[in-house]
């Protein structure tokens, strides 16, 4: 960016700002909706600037930031006022235009005066050159619209093979994202086992007392050899193993070798279970 | 309408449609023209093509009107289909690959475990299409073969290695500021 | 191979392929033809193209060739074809697009830094749409993905190549009669 182009900031001289501002923190006698539509329409702090940019057909190479930052400042506080969610970039634009404003209210280094005098560090410097390249990307995106437009109107012959047995064109974020899912679908196919079977395991506990309080003994192997499924089998297995130690049931074989029987424990004195829920299936 | 204006026009239709266009059809969609015209204005159309010597040709079948290849140039086609690039995969076979290219290298047994389902199938069009190899073998029983990724799947997916493969936390990066 | 010879075969290629078909591609589908001859053959046919006042196109886009109907018949196709579900970009996506279509290489900190938005969700959108993608690493701190245009941005945008986008300084001028 040539330097040349940044005049001396004299204009936004203390007496000059306090002629504008109080104009310009009431910009127009627009009711506070009128904002409201507008302001929606502002991407950002940049397109908001440049909005009032335009608006005060102000020279993007002078602007006069007394002027700006109070117009600026005034939407932001409409916007609040609206309680339209402020995005944190419109306030940190709002911190950047004062700090710029203030510097431009020192006076001006000799030092950093070019040969026809003019400043060669002008405090705008940065927001200008962000301001214009907003405007060319902005331009730019008008550009990709108005060609997206006619190649809207534009066909070519439609797929020859439409099999089922579609074939996907494939990106790396695609990969990516047919992982992410692979993990959700695992995670919850494991949660649904787990739960499936804490399930299955409580029902076996009361199948076993519901056997027992029919019956004097139940046989364990008869109980295995019965199960479906080894996950059947394991249920089971984990249910005796629970109401052994909830000492609802006890262990008996008649001979070395022999089945083995489940029997409901007979509380001993002094040894009485918790009164548990399986000892009222028992009683 | 003039014949000169309702040829492009029906050439266009003709061209997009996935079937047969009827004039039936083609009359609904220009009310501006009757079937006579149509009819006559198709008749210039398949003429041109054939005396401009096109490698296409227009031509009524089943009922309707269609743009297809001349039968001579089968031989070309046919080459055509056995060089398609093949960065196109059926879902299985990118379910597969996206565990084999994140999880390598990883045995069958573990990616059957991670997808839930078999994937022997979409391994073989991997390995066909040379998009995974071998990388030797896990110790453990049964010593399962080990696959990984190729570099022909770098090269299809415009990777300049592993390490440019996106991360989970990428794609979080991108969702934790919306 | 002669010229008359080289012209239907190209047509045939280019009208079954289902992407924009690269002057490379056709070179190595037929090996009796150089590229030079191929380039020539494919310009002598677009001409034809335009010459009989065809409804169709012959175009390069995207870097590769693909017969295309002319975008002033879309009135009738949109009737016929009830146009392509055609989800409208955003703004903020296009101004997305556009600072990556003109900076790319280009990560996300260097696009909100242009932009002065956070364009996160922007860029979910065009990934989404597979108009940009991933293209490697910035060796600095964090290694933050680059992102460039696709070859679909070119295809959706009626593009040949990126040098087909005005310059920058063309841009300026577009400002400046606006």
């Amino acid at each position: 960016m040539p330097s040349r182009q940044f005049f001396n900031p004299k204009m936004t001289s203390p007496t000059t700002r306090n002629a504008i501002e109080p104009a310009a923190l009431r910009p127009e006698d627009n009711p506070a909706r009128d904002y409201k539509i507008k302001l929606e329409a502002f991407e950002g702090p940049l397109d908001l600037l440049l909005h009032l940019i335009k608006r005060h057909e102000i020279d993007i190479y002078d602007i006069p930031m007394a002027r700006v930052t109070a117009e600026y400042l005034a939407y932001i506080q409409t916007m609040r006022e609206l309680d339209i969610d402020l995005a944190g970039e419109f306030l940190v634009m709002a911190a950047t235009l004062i700090h710029i404003k203030s510097r431009m209210l020192l006076p001006v280094d000799p030092e950093t005066k070019g040969e026809n005098g003019e400043i060669l560090d002008d405090p705008r410097a940065d927001l200008v050159r962000q301001l214009l390249e907003h405007q060319r990307y902005k331009a730019a995106a008008q550009l990709l619209w108005s060609k997206h437009e006619v190649e809207q109107g534009v066909f070519t012959r439609p797929p020859l093979d439409q099999s089922e047995n579609a074939e996907i064109s494939a990106t790396v974020f695609d990969l990516l994202e047919t992982f992410k899912k692979i993990v959700e679908r695992r995670r919850e196919r494991i949660e649904i086992e787990i739960a499936r079977e804490e399930m299955t395991q409580a029902q076996k506990m009361a199948e076993i007392r519901t056997l027992l309080a029919e019956n004097r003994s139940v046989n364990a192997t008869k109980l295995f050899e019965n199960a479906r499924s080894k996950r059947e089998m394991v249920c089971i297995f984990l249910a005796i193993l629970e109401l052994l130690k909830e000492t609802v049931i006890i262990f008996r074989q008649e001979r070395t070798f022999g089945d083995i029987l489940i029997e409901r424990a007979v509380p001993t004195r002094g040894d009485r279970p918790e009164p548990t829920e399986a000892t009222e299936v028992t009683e | 309408m003039k014949l000169e204006e309702l040829k492009p026009i029906l050439e266009t239709l003709i061209y997009v449609s996935e079937e047969p266009l009827t004039v039936k059809q083609m009359a609904e969609l220009l009310e501006e023209a009757t079937r006579a015209d149509i009819e006559i204005a198709l008749q210039h159309l398949q003429l041109e093509y054939t005396e401009r010597g096109s490698g296409l040709e227009l031509r009524e079948i089943a009922g309707g009107w269609q743009i297809a290849t001349r039968p001579e140039y089968n031989e070309y086609l046919r080459r055509y289909a056995r060089s398609r690039p093949s960065a196109r995969l059926s879902l299985a076979a990118l379910e597969t690959l996206a565990v084999i290219a994140y999880k390598q290298p990883i045995t069958i047994p573990e990616i059957l475990e991670i997808r839930g389902v078999s994937s022997s199938s979409a391994i073989k069009t991997l390995l066909d299409r040379k998009l995974i190899v071998p990388q030797g073998r896990k110790e453990c029983v049964g010593r399962p073969i080990l696959y990984g990724t190729s570099k022909e799947f770098l090269v299809q997916f415009g990777l300049k290695d592993l390490t440019a493969l996106p991360s989970l936390e990428d794609l979080e990066d991108l969702v934790a500021a919306t």
